[in-house]
Order: C-alpha cells, then structure tokens, then sequence
C-alpha cells in the first residue's frame, strides 16, 4: 500500500552502527582510485599528498559515514587499505 | 587512523617481493587479493598448496603468494601443474596465469587438461593482450581493438574463454571482472574445494598498456565499462557468453560433479596392485 | 617399500626400449611422460604397463613440450621422473631442459635418435642429436648425457643416468641410437641390494631457514619438494638463493649460470665413465660410441691380428666431454680415428681435446652403422 | 436466410408466430409512454399473432402469462419490450424454455434505459421511439433461428488477486471447499491493510490477533499456493478457462531461509518501514513485519549497496547461516490455468498533502488515521504510547479531522469512504481507554454509524466526553514554539466559529481506488465506476460478479468497505466462483460464427482479426475451420469477411439488415442508427438511463455482441436507406471485451470516413465513440452533439448518400 514515507522514523536514533577505524598504508598505494570511486558511502577522496611511489594516497573524509563493508579492502590492487571496527566503548 | 599495523591478508605475501610489478590501475593485484583471501577464508593448509604460473604479468603471482611456487616458462604452467598433481594428489595445485600464457601458447594443454579433467585449478587473468611485451594482440584481443601489433583495429576473432573451458570438459566455469572481487573470490572458494578441471575467467583493466590505445586510460575507466557492461547470467549458456564493449555476461556458468583424472588413475593403480605406495591410499577407498 | 616385487631380477632377452623401462624402474623412477614417436614408442607402452603395477604413474600428454614441463613438475613433487622421445620430440623439449636446467629439477631425457633432420628417417638409425644434446637449449649450461652400446647398458646407463640427475640436480640425457634400442640381447637384472642408486639430497636445516637454491660444498642445492613443509619458490628467471628474481643483477647472473656449469664441470672426474679396450700400447685408437663402437671393437681386435697396435676408447659418457681421457691417449696415438653415424659431430670435441695428433672421421648415415672392414681400412690407411 | 419450414414449431419452424409483451415496469415506463398505444401498434407488425401490455412482465404471472401463450397460441416468436436485455434477458430466456420454446427464439425491445428512463419529459418521442425499438426487435426476431449452446469445461482451480483480509477470506473459503486456489499479492507478506490496524471496530478485537491466524492458516493450507511479492502479469481466455501468467519479483532470499534475522541485524542500510508507516526504521534486509506470511525475508534492492551485479558489501550473505541469501535471482514468470478469479486488489489511502491548509508533511503532529493505528498499537513504533512525533510527549489534546479525502469536489473524492468516521469513534475510545484524561474534538460533516454496534460505539464515545464538533477546520496553524495547533473553523449547528488550541491532530483519510487498478481492469477486461472502483454486473442482483464471466469481486477492490463488509463480500465471492466450479462446466452463448463453403474464398482474412485464434485457414480444402469453444462470441470475423460466407448467429447479416431497415422504414433522415457494443457503449446506455440522464430521443440504439461484429455494410444499408447519422459506439482501446475487436471497428470506420470524403460526403454524418459502462453522460452528451449536428444535414446531402451508397451495396453484392 503506496504511503508517502516523508517522516524521520521515529526510532532513527535508537539504532547504532560499529564504528569503523580505517587504516591506509599510504607508501604501498599506487594512486588507482579504485577505493575513493567504489566506496558505497563516499568516506575517501584523494589526498594532496604525495607517498614514496609519487602518487597521491586516498584520505578520510568522514570516518563516521563508513559503514566498514570493505569493499575498499576488496578492490585494493595493492593491499594498502584495510577497515576495522573500532574497539566498542559505551554507546556502541 | 592507525598505519603500522600490517594488512590482514600481508601473511600470505613474500614481503620480500612486495611491492608486487603491476602498474596503477592494473587489476592483477586485486585478483591476487581475492585469491589470499579465499585462501584464508577456507582455512588452508599451506604446505599442501601449490600456486603455478607461467609468462606475463600476472605469471608473477605465483612468487608473491607465500606458498610452494614455480614460475614455469611460457605456455607450460598446466602441464607442470599436471605432473605436481598426479606426483602427489593431496597437493592442492591453482595456476594463475594470463590469457595469451594459457590459451595462446599454452592451450594445447589447457583443453587437453579439461578433457583428461585432471584436478588441477585455473584463473586466468584476461586483460584483453600481451601487457608484459608492451601491448600487442592476443587471443583474447577484441575485433577491432588497437594493439601495438593492430594498429589498423584487430581482425582476429577473440576466444571467448568460458566457452572453450566448457566445451573442453571443465566441471567448474566461471567468470567475473575485478570489480566484481566479492563474487569473485566466493567461486574461487567453491574452485579450490571442487574435484577435477577448474576454471576462472577474470576479466581485468590494463589501462597502461591496453586500455589508453582504445579510449581508456584509467583503470577507473576500465572499472566503470565492467560496471555498465556486466551481467550476472549464472548457468546461461556459455555459447551466449561473449564479451562486447556493451556487454560482458559473469556468472557461473558450469558447476558439475565427474571423476578427475587423478582419481580414475589412483583408483585403477589401487585395483593392479593393492600393496602400491603412498599414492594409492587415499584413492584406494 | 614395494621395491622388491617392483625388480624383474634375473636374466632376460629384452629390446632396449624395454632393458632403458626396467632401468628407470629399477633406478625407482614412478613417473614417465611422454608422447608416441618412433622409436622410442616401446619405452611408453612398456611403462604404461608396468608404471600402475608398482604404483607409479605414466600419463600420455599432448606433446613432448608438455611431457617435459610435466616430467619437471613430478620431479619437483619428489618423484624420480623421466620421459622418453626422438630427434623431433627432443627439439620440441629443449625450452623446459633449459627450465630444468635453470631450476635444477633432477630429472632424465631418453633420445631414441633416428636419421634427421627434421622428420628424416623414423625407423632407421643415426647419431646427429650429439650437440643438440648439449647445446639445445638457447643460454649456457652443462648437461650430463650417456650412450650405451648394448641392451644391457640400456638398463644399467638408465640406472646411471638417474643417479647422476639425482646426485648434481642436473637433467640427464640417454642418447640412444635405434639400433640398440631396438635390439634383442640378454639383459641380467641384479636384485635391488646390489643395484646401487643415489637420491637428491634434502634439506637439513629447519623449514624456516631453507634456502632452496643455496648449494653445499659441492656446488648443489639441497632440494625440497612441494608438500614438505618448505614453501619455495622456483623460477625460469635469473634468482637468487631464495629463489627470488633478480633480472636486473649481473652480479647475480654470473653466480648462477656459473654455478650452474660449475657443478658439473668441477666434478666431472666423478662423472665421465669410458672404457678403454687395449689402449696401454696403442698408437692406433678408434674413438666411438653406441652401436658404432661394437664395430669398432671388432676392427680393433682384426688390427691388432694385422700386428697394428690399434685400441678402442669408448665413450660411455659424452657430456661433459671425455677430454682428459682424449688428451691422454692422443699424446702416445699417431693419429686417431672418429667413426660416428652423422656428418661429424663428437669428432669436433675429439680434435679439439687430440691437440695435434691427427684425427681422421668416418662418417655413415642411413641403414647401417660402419662394418669393422670400414673402421680397419681406416686403422690401415693410417697406422 | 432459408426459413426452416421442416422444423419443429418449437424450433421455429413452420409459420412465423411472434408474441409481444410491453411492460409498463410499474410506472418506470408507462410513467412516460403510452404502453398500450405500443402494444396496439405491435400488433399490426409482420407475423404478430398476440400483442398486449401488462404491469410487470418479469413478475411470475407475467412469465406465466408468456408460457400460456405459447402453449395456447402455438407462438415460436416472442419479443418483450420492457427494461435492458442486460438484466432480464435470461429471465425470458427461461421463460420460453420452460414453455418448449428454444431460448434463441426470444428478442427484447429496450423500452426502459434506452426510452423511458431517457426521455421523461417527452411522452410522445418516447412512444415513437418504444414503437420504433419494438418494430426492430420483431424484425429481427421473425429472422432468429433456434440454437443448441455448447458446453466448455470449467478448471476446478481459481486465481485470488490480493492478499488482504478480503483475498484471504475467499482464498480459505475456496480451498476448504476443495479447490486449487492461486493467492496472489503484491507485497511480500499477506495481511493488507487490516494487519497495521490497531483494533477493529465497534467490537475493539486486536485486529492482527484475529488475522495472523487466517493468515498461517494460507500459509499451510495445503489447497493454496500462495504467489508473495508477485505480480498478474497477463490473464488470456474466458469463462471456465483462464490462462495466468504471474510474474514473481526475487526476494533474493532462497527458501531455507529460517526468518532468523541475523542478516537485518548486521545490515548497514535502513530506510522508513512501509509497514509502520514509515514511523519506524527497516534494514535493507527485512521482514516486513512480525506475523508476516510467508515469513521470509527480503532484500530491498533500491536501497541495498549492491548494484548492478556488483556485490559491495557482503555482511548479510556472511551472517547468514544457510546461505539463503542469493543477489543473482531473477523474477520468474510462473504459469496455470483456472476457472475463476476473485480480485480483491484492495483499495488505497488518500495523501493528505494534497491539502496544504492542514499542513500534513510539514507539521509533524499533524499524522492521518493510518500513522495513528500504528502509533497506539502495542507493535507499533512507540510501543503503543501515543507520542506526538515532535517531542515524543503524550498528547493531552486530541484533535481527529474526518472526511479527509472524501465527499468533497476540491480535495479529493466525492464519495463516502465508508470507514473512516466509525475508525475515529474507535480511535477516540482507544485513547480514552489508556489516557482518559485526553481531551478529544472530532471535527465531522455527517457521522455515519449505519452498521451493527456502529451507533452504541457512537453513543460511548459521546459519553466518555468525546467532543464531536460539526463543521471541518478551514486550516491548521502550528505554534512554532510549543509547535502546538491551532483548527481554525466554523461550527456550522451553532453557526459559529472556533479556534481550537491542541497538541496533535488526526487527519481521519479516505480510502481510493488502487493507483495500479487500471492494469487489473485492462488484463481481466472489467469495467469501472465512475469513482474508479471496479464495477460490479448489477449493483442489486449481481453485486459480487463482474460483468466478465467467471470474475467476482471482493473488499475494497469494489468500493470502500469495512473489514466486516469485505470478509462477507469475499465469502461472497468465493460460493459464487465455487457454485460455477461446482458445476464443472459452462455453456457457450450461440453467437458463434456461422460459415458457408460455397461462398468462401479461401483468403484468411477471418482468421487474421479474430481474437481468438478460433479461425484456422485449411489450404487443402480450401475451407475455414472453427474452434467454437476458443471463440468468444464478438462477430468481427463475420463483419470482415468480403464474400459474406461467414456471419455471426442471433447476430446474423439478414437479422441486423432487418434491424437497420425496420429503423429507417419512416423519418430515416431525422434519426441517428447507434450500433453500440453490448459490454460498454449499450451498457453505458443503460447506464445513462438508470442514471436518468436525459438525451434527444432521435437514437436507435441496435445490440451487438462487439463493435467488431459492425460490418461496413451495415453503415452503408443505414446510409442508402437514408438515415441522417450512423453512430459506431465501443469500448475504449485496449479495454475491449474481446480483446482487441474493437481495433478493427477503427480500421473499417476510417476506411468509410474516407470513401465518403472522396464521394463528396460530409463524414460528420457517421461518428465513432469509445464509451464504457460507466459512462453513461459520456453517451448522452454525444446523441446530444449528433442532434444538433444531424439538424444542419440538409435534405440533397442525405440523397448524396443514398445514391452513393445504394450503388456501393448493389456493386458489393
């Protein structure tokens, strides 16, 4: 039955997610893009900086926004991106 | 953000070799990725694991990979892995190799390996030409494509590798592109605990060498076509299953049960002789 | 081990092809790879046979160029292994010999030669694969290859031939002529105590540490094999010890292929085996080898009846080449005689090692190896 | 045609002896005509042996009457000129049969939609006009032959479209009768709108306490197979044979699925439940809520991560135990033939937003009816605390809106949704019973509590201190601070106005019809009412049938119900699907064609525009073979045929010949020949005529089955005979009884508007009109429009024509 679904739910809150800590090997990265294009939550971009292969590594937008499905870690042609839940303190 | 701490999967890498040769935006190393982590998703014992290759880029997985390794010559990996498998069969025996290696040069003895249905386990990466010697046209080379051996646009036919691994025998056909890891390294996992002839097509960018003469120049570019192109037909026709700039059909396409040829042999051996060494035992029952 | 029931001891009538199987079983060879040709077919259906009986394998491939590979990749998983071809299929092989070479895969080549080049004559014999044998495959490296003369040395060479591959991580080749392999004779088969037989040596040190290209004192590597417990790498590229690719090190390169031609020079002594018939004396000396040298015995013997101080020096092994032996016996000989079924091949290495002393060739190709009249005209014309 | 003098009288053979009977239908006809002066008149037509005129011919002493007659008289004809042969047809059909007479010797004039009902105000017209019908209907019946009905076997299986309280009843209705039921739904889980409803009134039972078991009881009847998350893709055949084809969406979760939830657990993406709402959060991987059936769960691919093949996150795939989870599979196509369908498609609920003054979707404590059920359900989001959405906090004002979305011309429908004023009486006793200190207004237009229980529920809520104010708030202002609102009003009994200060609002919504009925209407060709509901076979006497064969109707799907009205619709439903399964077979009206070999040609064009495929074209002998089961009756391969070796019986050639010149005999030029289609165009007549819309009486309305069975010859014979207009009425394209017959009425229409633009004719003079049942003005306003138009046809224009046509016809024969 089609309803308007336009409200926040109200238990939008109650909800929790693990935190995630992504780690990033900068100097292994080749700079392919792979991870900042197919991250379903856009969580990286490119940095300015540049590694020890003259690339630019990615970097972290907005940690909070990633969801830790490793698909980062997946797409990885250089195993220099990998997730991990960030260890569970209270209101996790 | 930590950095220190080591990757997951860097264990199963010869650290020595890191970093591995493959160019930015090349797809080897994520096929190397998905191969790891297959194996340590099923728990594998190393010692029984044993990853050959032969010439070409991506020949030089089997060094990176910590395991019991050979880097054959050109063409010959499966018929190296042939007598590694029926020397020991408990051996688990994956050859990662590339398209012009296994099907070119080599594939006399791929589709006679599919026919004996011997237990060895195939993933090939098919990235469309030859990258290592600089680019030129390969069995796999779409019509029309620009290689640096097809500067007027490729005439030859291109294989259509799951058909021929199909048609030859395989009891387990399968392919992906590198976009599709997850996929990917689920079938690897159903590969490497299959009985007799395996066989995964992965399609992979090789925007440096292939790519930037036909209109992509990234990886990313080379992704996003597998992205728009791909079409998940499990089990459809492998005959069907050919790969246009519009469409690149995935999927499993063959998963059957048929005796390998290690096994038919131990089995006979076990019946001339019952008191014949060490092979025969864990065939005999 | 199943060894005992596995040896057909006594005295047998075998052909060659059958006397170099049983050999390679006696020498505990359980893998064989090959492809039909003439007129090495004997040596695969007779395995094909006894292989399954004592639990060994024999597999027909799709060609010589995948026996070879597969031959290689037994020997790597700790089988003994061989493979058995021709002229052609031993062209077709010579990329993976010098794989095997590179890699040092133990591992033995039976060459049936047949009258080349290329399809030439099947069924008839020759001895024109000599360099093939030894220079076949493309870059530097040194070989071990033997030539029996007798069905019975068909079985005992293949023996050798194994404990020489075995011992220097070397591929060993046994280059036949088809005349013997074809040949009817008596072939007496000791039991296994008496047979003596050398494997590869295996690394002693704990798995961690292995390095599977560092060599002991004599030049060879301890050698590992895929299922122990040692997780190597092997590669065709120039490596290192650790079986690492070094294709950029010249430093490297030298170590290696050095090594690689080293470890058989250096011992070559312990490795060449000839006879020499009545050569104390002789100013007189026929060089052969194969079927060749049992004309050549015959002439000498007719020579020395004429009161020529003729002898026969046979090379049993003719990679590494003989050369001291040469040497030796072209300092007392006033000129020595080459008789070889091709257009002048081992004779090269003989004039090479006889310095001054002069050398005359017989050549023969087709049907019939030299008649001992041929050989003693020779010794005539000569003495 | 041959008259069959061999043939038993009964038969029709022998003289022709016709009865005619006109009606007065109390004073519904003889209230604006003269019944007896029609009846006289009838008397002096052809072959009438007996004319007279009674009060109610379909009374038993009016049927016994006939049956007298025919004895006593030896009549082999009888024509009763009274209300739509839509409706009594079978009635007198039975009445002859009783009597010996076959049922196809019997012809109605329709005197009663089609004159009386339409021309109130014209005493005289309408008497013409009844005389006119009545010549027609004993020409035509002087021509009927007797006809044997063939019978076609019935599938002992039945399709249930909807899985709401009104599907499930009839599905376990039919099923414990013994039948094979398909029950198909949408969503993935049965239940509809009853399960989110907190209680049921008047009686207050927990509305899912009483459905989750008939819903368990679907899920293992072992006589259903019920068709989850699916849709009915095409539905082909008729009565007693329907093929479906239902297409099943994946919900790539396989069968072992154990509904454990661990993948729902571990799923990174949520999105408002539908089923709460959208008060509460769901995962990508969900159940759509606790009692589903069948309890699976499902991947919502609009939101899940993973696209276009590419599996990005694989959480669910790796919390899942069995392995259930499946990203590859596809919708399927699934199969069956059954021998009836009940559409219990359901109804929709108004959106609110469509009214800005009551600033729904942009106050969050103004909520409709539906957010309310699940707010104050123990289930719901809140744990069954009513919490206004702005602060959480229980409201201690209540205010409920009705009529929202309904019985208005401006916002939204015109009718009564029927539900809503009983559900807010419940609502506000819902509340009063947990929080009795709330203070509660029902702002009402009409409180209608016409059921059983309804007026004591009315009565308690009036006593627990419910206020009910007449009179809806022109518009809602919220407090930006306390966001608190204010109804702004007028109370139209105390002719005041008021300002009424609360903390939240309940806009009590109407119910619609499904956005998506119109596929439904299109697949099944059913007809709909002018509100859009689905429009039963005769609102008093077929209430639960559709006009389709072997169709029925239950719940919402017909009109705005209740739960307790739905479920006795849909058992309804069920004995009447059962009583025609029971039967086991069903007889095939003798419309089928008729086919003379002398005259055939051998072309096939027949077979090209029959719907059906009843036709085949035997190239050996040179003949056309008829599958008369296949066919269904529309006429279009006999109007095709160029060399009149077909022709369509109790529809033939001659008989509708007849019909045209009985019509055009006197006055052609002031009358307008309507060939309307017996499904849509006539029954939008009589549609027109219940609704007594009034129209110039200048129209002769002759029946066929289709408007495909309308051979060009037939305008041309109007035409020639002088008529002044033609009018071709039929369904809608693509709504077609037949399929699609009626695209062959458009080819042949245009391809006479061009001949007569190249003769110089004005082609205004024949019109084609799509029209169905429903619109009944829809037809009136075009007689209206074809009068005046036919006014301005001048006497030459009218020769033209003859001449024209006169030659066409005599070339054509």
């Amino acid at each position: 039955m089609p309803v308007r679904l336009w409200r926040t739910p109200l238990d939008t809150e109650k909800v929790k997610f693990p935190k995630a800590e992504i780690h990033i090997i900068k100097d292994q990265c080749k700079g392919c893009g792979f991870c900042i294009q197919f991250c379903p939550k856009k969580v990286l971009e490119e940095s300015e900086e540049i590694n020890a292969r003259g690339v630019h590594p990615p970097k972290i937008v907005d940690e909070d926004k990633c969801i830790i499905c490793s698909f980062c870690t997946a797409v990885c042609p250089d195993f220099a991106i990998f997730v991990l839940e960030k260890p569970c303190k209270e209101g996790c | 953000m930590v950095e220190e701490m080591a990757h997951p999967l860097s264990k199963f890498l010869r650290e020595a070799m890191m970093p591995h040769i493959w160019c930015s935006g090349c797809g080897n190393g994520i096929i190397l990725n998905c191969f790891v982590q297959a194996i340590d998703d099923l728990q594998m014992n190393l010692d029984k694991l044993v990853v050959v290759s032969g010439i070409g880029c991506i020949g030089r997985a089997a060094g990176y990979t910590n395991v019991n390794s050979f880097h054959t010559t050109h063409g010959r990996p499966i018929a190296f892995a042939t007598g590694v498998k029926l020397a020991n069969p408990e051996l688990d025996v994956v050859i990662v190799s590339g398209d012009g290696d296994l099907f070119a040069i080599g594939g006399n003895h791929f589709i006679h390996a599919a026919r004996r249905n011997i237990g060895v386990k195939v993933i090939c990466a098919n990235n469309f030409n030859y990258g290592m010697t600089g680019g030129q046209q390969g069995p796999t080379t779409p019509l029309e494509a620009l290689t640096t051996t097809t500067p007027y646009g490729n005439i030859e036919h291109p294989f259509n590798l799951v058909h021929l691994a199909a048609a030859s025998g395989a009891t387990f056909v399968a392919r992906w592109t590198t976009l599709h890891a997850r996929r990917l390294t689920q079938s690897i996992v159903k590969l490497l605990q299959k009985e007799g002839f395996c066989f995964i097509e992965v399609v992979t960018p090789c925007p440096e060498i292939f790519g930037r003469h036909n209109k992509m120049r990234t990886g990313l570019e080379m992704m996003e076509w597998f992205k728009k192109a791909s079409v998940v037909e499990h089990f459809s026709d492998p005959a069907k299953a050919e790969i246009t700039s519009e469409k690149i059909v995935v999927g499993e396409f063959v998963d059957i049960e048929k005796p390998s040829y290690e096994r038919l042999l131990h089995e006979k051996i076990a019946q001339i002789n019952k008191k014949a060494g060490e092979l025969v035992r864990e065939y005999a029952s | 081990m199943a060894k005992k029931e596995t040896l057909l001891t006594g005295a047998h009538f075998m052909n060659g092809d059958v006397a170099c199987a049983e050999g390679a079983i006696a020498a505990g060879c359980r893998f064989f790879a090959g492809y039909p040709i003439t007129p090495a077919t004997e040596i695969a259906e007779h395995l094909s046979q006894r292989m399954p009986e004592i639990g060994g394998i024999y597999i027909q491939m799709e060609d010589e160029i995948g026996s070879i590979a597969a031959v290689i990749g037994a020997s790597y998983t700790g089988l003994k292994a061989m493979t058995a071809t021709s002229g052609p299929g031993f062209s077709l092989m010579q990329e993976n010999i010098g794989l095997a070479v590179m890699t040092e895969a133990p591992c033995v080549i039976v060459d049936v030669m047949r009258g080349g080049p290329s399809t030439g004559q099947p069924t008839l014999p020759g001895q024109q694969d000599v360099m093939q044998a030894k220079w076949g495959s493309h870059g530097d490296y040194e070989i071990i290859a033997l030539a029996p003369s007798s069905v019975q040395e068909m079985f005992d060479l293949t023996v050798e031939a194994f404990n020489l591959s075995e011992t220097y991580r070397v591929p060993t080749i046994l280059l036949v002529d088809e005349i013997v392999a074809h040949m009817w004779e008596k072939v007496v088969i000791l039991s296994s105590e008496k047979i003596k037989i050398a494997n590869r040596k295996k690394p002693n040190v704990p798995t961690e540490k292995y390095m599977p290209f560092m060599p002991d004192d004599n030049l060879v590597p301890p050698m590992a094999c895929f299922g122990e417990g040692f997780s190597f790498h092997a590669t065709g590229l120039t490596h290192d010890e650790h079986g690492y690719p070094q294709t950029q090190s010249s430093e490297v390169q030298q170590r290696l292929v050095n090594r690689l031609c080293d470890k058989i020079r250096k011992n070559a002594d312990k490795i060449i085996r000839v006879e020499e018939v009545m050569l104390d004396d002789a100013d007189m000396v026929v060089v052969a080898y194969g079927i060749v040298a049992r004309a050549a015995l015959s002439a000498v013997r007719k020579a020395r009846a004429e009161g020529i101080k003729a002898g026969l020096l046979r090379l049993i092994t003719l990679w590494p080449f003989p050369e001291k032996h040469v040497g030796k016996i072209a300092k007392q000989a006033k000129a020595i005689v080459v008789a070889e079924m091709n257009c002048g091949q081992l004779v090269r290495e003989v004039e090479r090692s006889a310095k001054e002393t002069p050398v005359v060739f017989l050549s023969k190709l087709g049907e019939d190896p030299h008649t001992p009249i041929e050989i003693l005209d020779a010794i005539r014309r000569n003495s | 045609m041959t008259e069959k003098k061999d043939l038993d009288p009964k038969e029709g053979g022998g003289e022709i002896r016709i009865g005619v009977y006109v009606c007065h239908c109390g004073l519904n006809i003889a209230g604006s005509m003269n019944c007896e002066e029609v009846a006289k008149f009838a008397a002096t037509l052809p072959h009438v042996v007996l004319a007279q005129d009674n009060r109610y011919t379909c009374s038993d002493q009016g049927q016994e009457l006939i049956k007298k007659d025919i004895k006593e008289h030896n009549l082999n004809r009888v024509v009763v000129a009274s209300c739509s042969p839509r409706l009594h047809e079978p009635t007198f059909r039975k009445a002859c049969e009783d009597a010996g007479l076959n049922k196809y010797l019997f012809e109605m004039a329709n005197i009663r939609e089609q004159c009386s009902w339409v021309h109130l105000h014209d005493r005289k017209a309408a008497t013409e006009k009844a005389k006119d019908l009545v010549k027609m209907a004993v020409a035509k019946v002087a021509l009927l032959q007797s006809a044997e009905e063939i019978e076609v076997p019935i599938t002992r299986k039945a399709l249930v479209i909807g899985g709401g309280v009104a599907g499930i009843q009839a599905a376990l209705d039919l099923a414990d009768t013994g039948y094979k039921v398909y029950l198909v739904e949408k969503e993935p889980s049965i239940g509809g709108m009853m399960a989110r409803i907190d209680k049921t009134f008047p009686t207050m039972d927990c509305s899912i306490c009483i459905l989750a078991p008939k819903m368990s009881d679907v899920g293992h009847h072992p006589n259903i197979e019920l068709l989850a998350n699916s849709q009915v893709a095409d539905v082909k055949g008729y009565i007693g044979n329907f093929h479906v084809k239902v297409l099943k969406k994946p919900l790539y979760v396989k069968k072992d699925c154990s509904a454990c939830g661990d993948c729902s657990k571990v799923c990174p993406v949520i999105a408002p439940n539908e089923f709460d709402a959208g008060l509460a959060i769901r995962h990508a991987i969900y159940t759509p809520f606790a009692q589903a059936v069948p309890s699976t769960y499902i991947i919502d691919m609009n939101i899940c991560l993973n696209k276009d093949g590419v599996i990005v996150c694989d959480k669910c795939i790796k919390a899942c135990e069995r392995q259930a989870i499946n990203f590859e599979m596809k919708p399927e196509t699934i199969e069956f033939d059954v021998g009836t369908i009940i559409v219990a498609t359901g109804a929709d609920v108004f959106d609110p937003s469509a009214l800005p003054n009551y600033g729904y979707s942009k106050y969050p404590n103004v909520i409709t009816s539906l957010e309310f059920e699940r707010l104050i359900n123990a289930g719901g989001p809140s744990g069954g605390h009513l919490i206004r959405p702005s602060d959480m906090q229980i409201p201690k004002r209540v205010a409920f809106i009705q009529c929202v979305g309904s019985r208005s011309d401006k916002n939204g429908r015109l009718y009564c949704s029927n539900v809503c004023c009983m559900n807010t009486i419940k609502d506000s006793l819902l509340i009063k019973e947990h929080w009795p200190e709330t203070e509660i207004y029902v702002f009402y237009v009409d409180i209608r509590a016409y059921g059983k229980g309804f007026e004591d529920l009315y009565n308690r809520a009036r006593k627990e201190g419910v206020l009910f104010i007449r009179g809806l708030p022109a518009e809602i202002i919220e407090d930006r601070k306390t966001q608190d609102l204010w109804l702004i009003g007028e109370n139209t009994l105390q002719k005041e106005l008021y300002k009424v200060n609360v903390d939240m609002a309940i806009l009590s919504i109407g119910l619609e019809p499904r956005k998506d009925s119109e596929t439904i209407q299109r697949l099944l060709t059913l007809s709909r009412t002018q509100d859009g509901f689905f429009m039963e076979a005769h609102p008093k006497l077929r209430p639960v049938d559709a006009a389709t064969g072997g169709i029925f109707f239950a719940g919402c799907a017909e009109a705005p119900k209740d739960i307790k009205d739905s479920v006795t619709q849909a058992s309804a439903a069920a004995a009447r699907a059962g009583i025609l399964m029971a039967k086991g077979k069903v007889t095939v009206e003798a419309i089928t064609p008729i086919f003379n070999a002398e005259k055939c040609k051998a072309c096939g064009l027949c077979t090209k525009v029959c719907p059906y495929n009843a036709l085949s074209l035997n190239k050996d002998l040179k003949r056309i073979e008829i599958i008369e089961a296949a066919c269904g009756g529309c006429g279009t391969c006999a109007a095709e045929c160029p060399f009149d070796a077909l022709t369509q019986s109790h529809f033939t050639d001659e008989q509708i010949i007849a019909q045209i010149e009985a019509v055009t005999e006197h006055d052609a030029d002031k009358k307008i020949v309507a060939f309307c289609c017996n499904w849509c165009a006539y029954a939008g007549a009589d549609f027109a005529g219940v609704s007594r819309m009034q129209y110039p009486p200048s129209v002769r309305i002759i029946r066929t089955m289709c408007s495909g069975r309308v051979a060009p010859k037939f305008v041309e014979r109007a035409f020639a005979r002088g008529a002044a207009t033609v009018l071709v009425a039929g369904c809608h394209p693509g709504d077609c009884h037949y399929i699609n017959a009626n695209y062959q009425t458009q080819k042949r229409v245009e391809r006479l508007w061009k001949k007569m633009e190249q003769q110089g004719l004005n082609k205004e003079r024949l019109q084609l009109l799509w029209a169905s049942a429903a619109e009944g003005e829809r037809f009136a306003s075009k007689i209206r429009e074809m009068q005046t138009m036919m006014e301005k046809v001048t006497r030459e224009e009218i020769e033209n024509a003859k001449k024209v046509f006169e030659k066409a016809l005599s070339e054509g024969s």
